[in-house]
């Protein structure tokens, strides 16, 4: 017996006569000599209970998390407070616990769970269909890829540098599976170059990729880069935040065939990365080609409504190597949080918090920008991001500012350079209902002694 | 129908009860203007809402979201929750899901806030105790499978298949080959040759021999230089350890491609044999089954790979990196990787499940995990063999003698002699308080029961499924109606999927 | 019977499923030799156990506890809970127990290791935020209930109760008095006239005059200087409040006697009207009740108490005391009271409960606690008179035309022409899936029915009890024996409580 | 609509008019006018939920608790590792938000769950009746004393000094509500003086008390003080500490009537002192008499086994002014936490976890012991707790030891004489499953560095 099987010695002798071997070991007589280990796997020994979650508590120590500093990182995920009720709610082992529903007499639950996932889904986007949720944000974007080519068959991909770099690189990483090219189309004032954009775009193009807001957290115009591509029957990609998408152009009515985005802000922990969910809706068009799970409604024997997992003849299990997807395992548990979420939001809630969101961004980017050394990087309209370049001469140096503040306990942002060569020193700083104008004011006092500091430093070296 | 359900028999076990009222969304619940959520005030001077978002970027209409109070939203997904089975309720022998304990310990250290509110893209040197995790798992996940690298990177055990066909590619690409195929024997997974389409692959299925295992034949007859890679798993969704895998993998390493080992089947090997002995040069793990990240309904997982040292070179990055130093070991993450097949997703994967499954390694070490498969191989065979002896005739074993982790049963006597199908015997079974086993699956077994009651059940209720079973077909024999006519104890009975399927109704009506 | 349970009408609320399988306890499961701990390693020089611990103070037989492994266990309790209704699944209007929405978030901060791994006897100089935290929740429960000091110790109301008699002795006896006698009007809860006696007084009872308040001439017959105290309920457990306060306040004073406040109805009156106001000298409050501390399934609560300045003196210690000083003010735990009537208990009360208590009345505010009040009144007297309107004449108001939070029906003319009673009346709401109320109290009313909906329920919820109510004395009318045999759908039905208490079992047997 | 509650305009409107009131105002005309509260309340305004959570998170950072410092603090509650499945099953709605039992047919889990308890307690104490569970410890000793005085109506109560001060103290309290007078018995070599306590009973004593192991951690001879009262008719009662219990004769072995205790070890939080609970056992003949929820087997009508609240004629809300006791609300769920804990335990677990306390504490004793300035302050034997006396002068010189330590991250454990004149410098030291032999070993280290500090700044101040 180890920490969670229950064999007694009794159970064993028992067991063993009811299969008619003297021992386990003959279990195993179909594994061939020469592929059996024949010692004991080099681990570290089994650990109590206690010793185990010490050992986590101290790794945990180990991480400055977004309690132990103020933090402005974002980029993608971000730091929202994540109500009480749903870690209740996905404790609870009806939700933990079960496969995905493929006996739906006894999962209802579930079910049920994702079809009212489906709707919210479908009410943010604007669009009428949305499946059950896949993996998470910069992977939609790549299946959404894969929408597209199975869709018109074409070998591009127009995509916008707006996009997250982790997006855009997904997304290259799949269509050198699936076969397609990827060409990206630069930002001007720090949205997608329209020009370009529309000069991009052909016959060939099997997909246009735009992100809402954008990776430098300006708001695109959707509407129009859509129309843009409307003419050349590519399909219309958005990758979406799903707060500001409260307060934005949906994607439903701006001509975008297909929005995607990353779920977490949708009431899932930051978890250094996941798990989360992505969300994926479309137009009725793409309804049978849709990846993942979708729930719909049906009725019983006794015609009591009820829920199943319908369109199967998409999925890998039913079609195989004709699937639209390979995807099996997606992120319902994370897909619930998004729900309970929104529902705990509520229809007036959503709205208020993006409107607080895009109060306390504007006054952020004043204060950032009347910090001596801190400009603004572009002057679109922004909603819960926005980038400023910090005067300190490279990546470098914005690495070394951020490092100082965060010495004084807070997280100012995101160093662009790490992703974008076209911004060195740019910065990136998230907001959220979590920051208030008390720490953003700590941001502008400590970010203004950071680049004071890190230029007494160059000055100091140029001399030396 | 229902109202039979008293005279029906039901075992000792008995139905979990569910919610049985009529399905009420929680969009069809509340009123204008209730709320759960206060919003903060601003707190910062007030600025013109369209001058800083312009009018024609706006949102004309607000997304019609749910209007309920906290206590109404509680109430609503409690009650959903009471309309799912859930692995705490009893008896999961879902096959190849490997539905084992999860425990609870999990949850509270990956709720530790040093994880759960640590963001992926904090400094890593302020993130040690995160990457040292990452190092650890790593590690320890590389010994399990007998391969020298992992990466803990892809979403899902198909998003690794993903990750090493198209590694597969890489590899192939990098020594200037352009192959066309993968192999898949008519075992596998839907997953695998869905994922080989995707990544540019033809897929070619490879049969299956009397006793369960690959074909040789077969597949000397496909493996040629057009072949880029043979998807296997081992043991397979038979629950077959392939005895010939030597021979296979000389077979698929002489033709140049790489053998790909579909670790779904994991739990039944830990401590006992590894792919990476056997000859396979990528792996991918499901977190999800043998290190019991919890399921979730259907998610999250995380399907970490394994490579050999041909491989290494293509995998996705960043990689965790771990420089020795005079003060202890530095942890990093490596982005500079000319030759990798680039990212799959954005981040470092699915941390809150590496945390977790660490968590159980630590637990267990090498000697539980051995435990952990050889009682998995326990009752699985146990199981079967009670099987056996009770409706051995009805349902008898569809290849070999005995079975790795799980095991399928045929249906097809059934159906012939009694009348009822598989699926009747499935839902049969819920009345009985039991998940059934996965049906219809594997595709090459007529009726097929694919059964996995994973180590942590007891022999007694082993024993109380085998009877129940056993009750079933008994009662059929008697009058096959009854299961024909199940589930009666459920908040709904069968649903009439093909119409869900004819008219979708995939969202509430507005 | 059961079998007849789908012929029988349940309302769309439907029951709360419920496991319905044979009981068997954790103590008949399991086997020998089974567990889920695994303990550490001793770690130190071992030494001889019999040296360390004499044979003749050892143990001679272990106590036979379970032996499960942790997935049996976790399995029994799950489903072991699923056999309970709770505030979750359903309305839950148990008159005189405030059974309100408990908030999420108050779980959450509790469990927080400052709080929860806080040692109580840690000094306060290293707990100044607990202290801070009861300090804080002193003031506001002092301000909510207009009297200047307050103890949080006593562990429930009865315990509050104790403390409020046992204080009342001490300061008569400050005044040389030794007084025999206290007050409790015929409406008084069982803790009442309970804790009288075990202080040390006799009680007398007062009578109730037609409007449900105290009886006037009945008090001023019984109130003489032999009478330490009265105690009362305002509103009282008939949920009418009693409009001859000021007058009663004065009797008992002028008598020299002190007025005890149950504050068990606290939440008809928040912000509304105040104890203190009222003439009250002592009071307790039900932090499980008013305050939100979740009941589970019979505790724990905290019974904190307020007083006036005379009586300030003897309250029990440790008293939390705030020290103002050039940087902040400091917390403290006075012990050092040398009048006080000691402690009731070990250190320094529920403090998990004051955090719950204290986060939900920063959560509200004075304008949300005030909203508490109003609607839990409004919410009562709707569902009064949905009630009147639909089954007036069966089941009458007991005493008024209104009510405060809660009221009081008689089901005696539902008995006499009906030939159904309260209790079944009760037992068939469980098929309906609503709690009942509470039932036979106060005494006072015959078949009393004590209806208390709160604030947290919707007018929906409202709506659908009163026609539920509604349906069953319909449904009375026709067949009585439908009522009469219900419970149908619970796990078990009506059991034999005489047989219970004629031969207990209350242990498994060996 | 405030945070919880759900009433819109609408709502309020057609209710009024159901009611026949115009107002809500309408509804409170029964409260006199001189007894309405006409302002708001003085308290500070409502919050968002993520605001109440920082200002929670906030006054918890505050405080130094258990995993911000190695503590060897007891003395009647300890940091014992609470297993995670308590959590789980805490958190489960069914058993954290439901009454009382009094619906029997719909409250089967609460009502087994107690049977559970009682039997599981009875086990533990080898007496055949346990009730429900009462608050917690020193109140349990409180209720024992009220059962007794019910029982034989005398008037003495004798109590061992060895009690828990707290104990003593509440006994006190509510003796001189009933009507009993307290003698103490003092202790010899940290165990309860046999002559003295011999000597102090009589025909007048009502009930005799001992704690098992003692304030001091000792053992005490259970048998020997039992057997001393049996003659006088005196009730025995003991108060015990549970997990030594798995390896200490029982009460029930002992000649102990009633055994109460505190149960918090028995996976309990620390909490600062509660919501913990109590647990009260007795011999048959005390069945009528006990205090508080007793749950018992029956039938139902169609003779399935179920559970029922029993004996309840005992109870204030049957039996009024004639009550056993006058509690009502316990602390069920508290209760709940130790028979899941005592199951995860096991039948052998609990005696391998008592085996390592025994051997760990002697380890740390001898440890301590050795150290410059600390001496044994008894010699008996010690289960999970001993006290020694440091050889600083004086109460505040302890705890000037006991600051520095807790300044370097260990708490030594509780300066004895905070309640014991008798023993000024006595210094009573715990140890738990979470404590290691390095840690112990590092306490060694801390005190004997605290102790020649403290003797050093006596000696400047002798000199000054
Ligand atoms: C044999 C096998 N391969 C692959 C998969 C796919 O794994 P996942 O669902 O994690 O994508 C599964 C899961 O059901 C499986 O059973
Ligand atoms: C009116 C009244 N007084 C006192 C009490 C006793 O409170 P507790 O159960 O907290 O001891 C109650 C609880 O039911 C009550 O309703």
């Amino acid at each position: 017996m180890s920490r969670y099987t229950a064999t007694t010695p009794e159970d064993l002798q028992s067991m063993l006569a009811a299969i008619g071997v003297s021992s386990v070991e003959e279990l195993f007589a179909a594994i061939p000599d020469g592929v059996r280990l024949r010692r004991d796997l080099d681990l570290p020994p089994g650990m109590p209970e206690q010793d185990v979650y010490e050992h986590l508590l101290s790794l945990a120590r180990r991480n400055t998390c977004a309690e132990d500093e103020v933090t402005f990182l974002g980029a993608g995920m971000y730091d929202h407070y994540v109500p009480a009720v749903i870690d209740m709610l996905l404790g609870r082992s009806e939700f933990l616990t079960p496969y995905t529903p493929y006996q739906p007499e006894i999962s209802q639950g579930g079910l049920q769970v994702m079809f009212e996932y489906q709707t919210a889904i479908s009410e943010l986007t604007a669009l009428p269909v949305s499946n059950a949720s896949v993996y998470e944000g910069p992977s939609a974007v790549g299946a959404a890829g894969y929408l597209a080519k199975l869709a018109n068959g074409r070998r591009r991909f127009v995509v916008s540098r707006g996009l997250h770099p982790h997006s855009r690189e997904t997304l290259r990483t799949l269509s050198h599976g699936y076969g397609t090219e990827v060409v990206e189309v630069p930002l001007r004032d720090g949205v997608t170059d329209q020009e370009a954009w529309a000069a991009a775009i052909d016959d060939e193009t099997a997909a246009v990729f735009l992100q809402q807001p954008n990776f430098l957290g300006a708001v695109e115009d959707a509407h129009a880069l859509a129309q843009a591509a409307k003419a050349s029957g590519a399909v219309v990609v958005g990758s979406y935040d799903p707060i500001p998408l409260a307060i934005l152009a949906p994607p439903g009515d701006c001509g975008v065939d297909v929005a995607v985005g990353e779920g977490q802000s949708l009431g899932n922990r930051l978890d250094f990365g996941g798990p989360s969910f992505g969300f994926f809706a479309a137009t009725e068009a793409y309804l049978r080609r849709m990846p993942g799970r979708i729930a719909g409604e049906t009725h019983d024997v006794d015609g009591r409504r009820g829920f199943v997992l319908t369109l199967q003849t998409r999925e890998q299990h039913i079609r195989r190597e004709k699937a639209t997807s390979n995807i099996c395992t997606a992120q319902a548990l994370n897909a619930l949080a998004g729900v309970v979420y929104l529902s705990w939001l509520g229809r007036e809630g959503i709205v208020e918090l993006a409107e607080l969101l895009l109060q306390r961004t504007a006054y952020a980017r004043e204060a950032l920008c009347a910090v001596e050394g801190v400009a603004a990087l572009h002057e679109q309209p922004v909603v819960r991001e926005f980038a400023v370049q910090l005067d300190v001469g490279g990546l470098e140096g914005v690495r070394r500012v951020i490092d100082r503040c965060q010495d004084a306990g807070v997280n100012p942002g995101y160093a662009l350079g790490r992703d974008l060569d076209e911004h060195p020193t740019g910065l990136l700083v998230a907001i959220t209902e979590q920051r208030t104008r008390e720490q953003i004011d700590r941001l502008a006092g400590m970010l203004g002694a950071a680049i004071a500091a890190e230029r007494a430093g160059e000055r100091e070296e140029v001399r030396a | 129908m229902s109202a039979r359900l008293e005279e029906i028999p039901i075992t000792s076990a008995g139905a979990t009860p569910m919610q049985r009222d009529p399905a009420v969304t929680i969009f069809e619940k509340g009123a204008a203007g209730r709320r759960a959520f206060h919003c903060p005030e601003p707190g910062v001077p007030a600025r013109d809402p369209d001058e800083l978002l312009p009018r024609h970027l706006r949102r004309r209409e607000p997304a019609r979201l749910p209007e309920v109070s906290e206590p109404e939203l509680v109430r609503h997904y409690v009650r959903l929750s009471r309309r799912n089975f859930d692995l705490d309720s009893g008896f999961y022998p879902l096959g190849s899901c490997t539905m084992k304990h999860n425990p609870r310990l999990h949850e509270r250290v990956a709720a530790l806030p040093g994880h759960a509110r640590l963001h992926p893209l904090q400094d890593p040197r302020r993130a040690q105790g995160a990457l040292e995790l990452m190092w650890n798992l790593e590690r320890a996940l590389a010994e399990i499978a007998g391969l020298p690298h992992v990466v803990l990177q892809p979403s899902a055990g198909s998003h690794g298949e993903l990750a090493g066909v198209l590694l597969t590619r890489a590899y192939h690409e990098s020594r200037g080959e352009r192959r066309t195929k993968v192999l898949t024997p008519d075992t596998a997974h839907g997953t695998n040759p869905a994922t080989v389409t995707m990544a540019g692959y033809e897929v070619v299925k490879v049969g299956t021999n009397p006793d369960g295992g690959v074909d040789l034949e077969d597949l000397r007859a496909h493996v040629d230089d057009q072949v880029a890679c043979l998807m296997l798993t081992n043991p397979n969704t038979l629950g077959v350890f392939d005895t010939n895998i030597e021979e296979i993998a000389r077979l698929v390493h002489d033709a140049g491609a790489t053998l790909y080992y579909d670790g779904a089947n994991l739990n039944a090997v830990m401590g006992k044999s590894r792919p990476g002995d056997m000859g396979f040069d990528i792996v991918h793990y499901n977190l999800h089954k043998s290190f019991t990240q919890p399921h979730g309904g259907g998610g999250p997982g995380a399907g970490p790979i394994a490579v050999s040292d041909r491989i290494e070179p293509f995998v996705p990055h960043p990689v965790v990196t771990c420089t020795q130093t005079p003060d202890g070991p530095v942890f990093g993450l490596d982005d500079d990787r000319p030759q990798s097949i680039g990212r799959l997703r954005g981040f470092q994967g699915n941390y809150g499940v590496f945390v977790r499954s660490y968590a159980y390694i630590r637990s267990l070490g090498a000697e539980g995990l051995r435990d952990v498969s050889e009682t998995a191989v326990l009752n699985a065979n146990y199981l079967l063999a009670r099987l056996r002896e009770l409706v051995g005739d009805a349902l008898p074993l569809a290849f070999g003698e005995r079975c790795m982790h799980e095991f399928v049963l045929s249906g097809a006597p059934m159906k012939k002699e009694l009348g009822i199908r598989t699926l009747d015997l499935a839902k049969r079974l819920l009345d009985h308080g039991f998940h059934p086993p996965t049906v219809y699956f594997p595709l090459l077994v007529d009726e097929a029961l694919l059964i996995e009651p994973t180590e942590t059940e007891t022999k007694e209720t082993l024993d109380a499924f085998a009877e129940a079973i056993a009750a079933i077909v008994a009662e059929a024999r008697e009058d096959p109606n009854i299961a024909l006519g199940a589930p009666y104890t459920t908040p709904v009975r069968r649903l009439d999927e093909a119409a869900a399927a004819k008219h979708p109704v995939i969202r509430q009506a507005r």
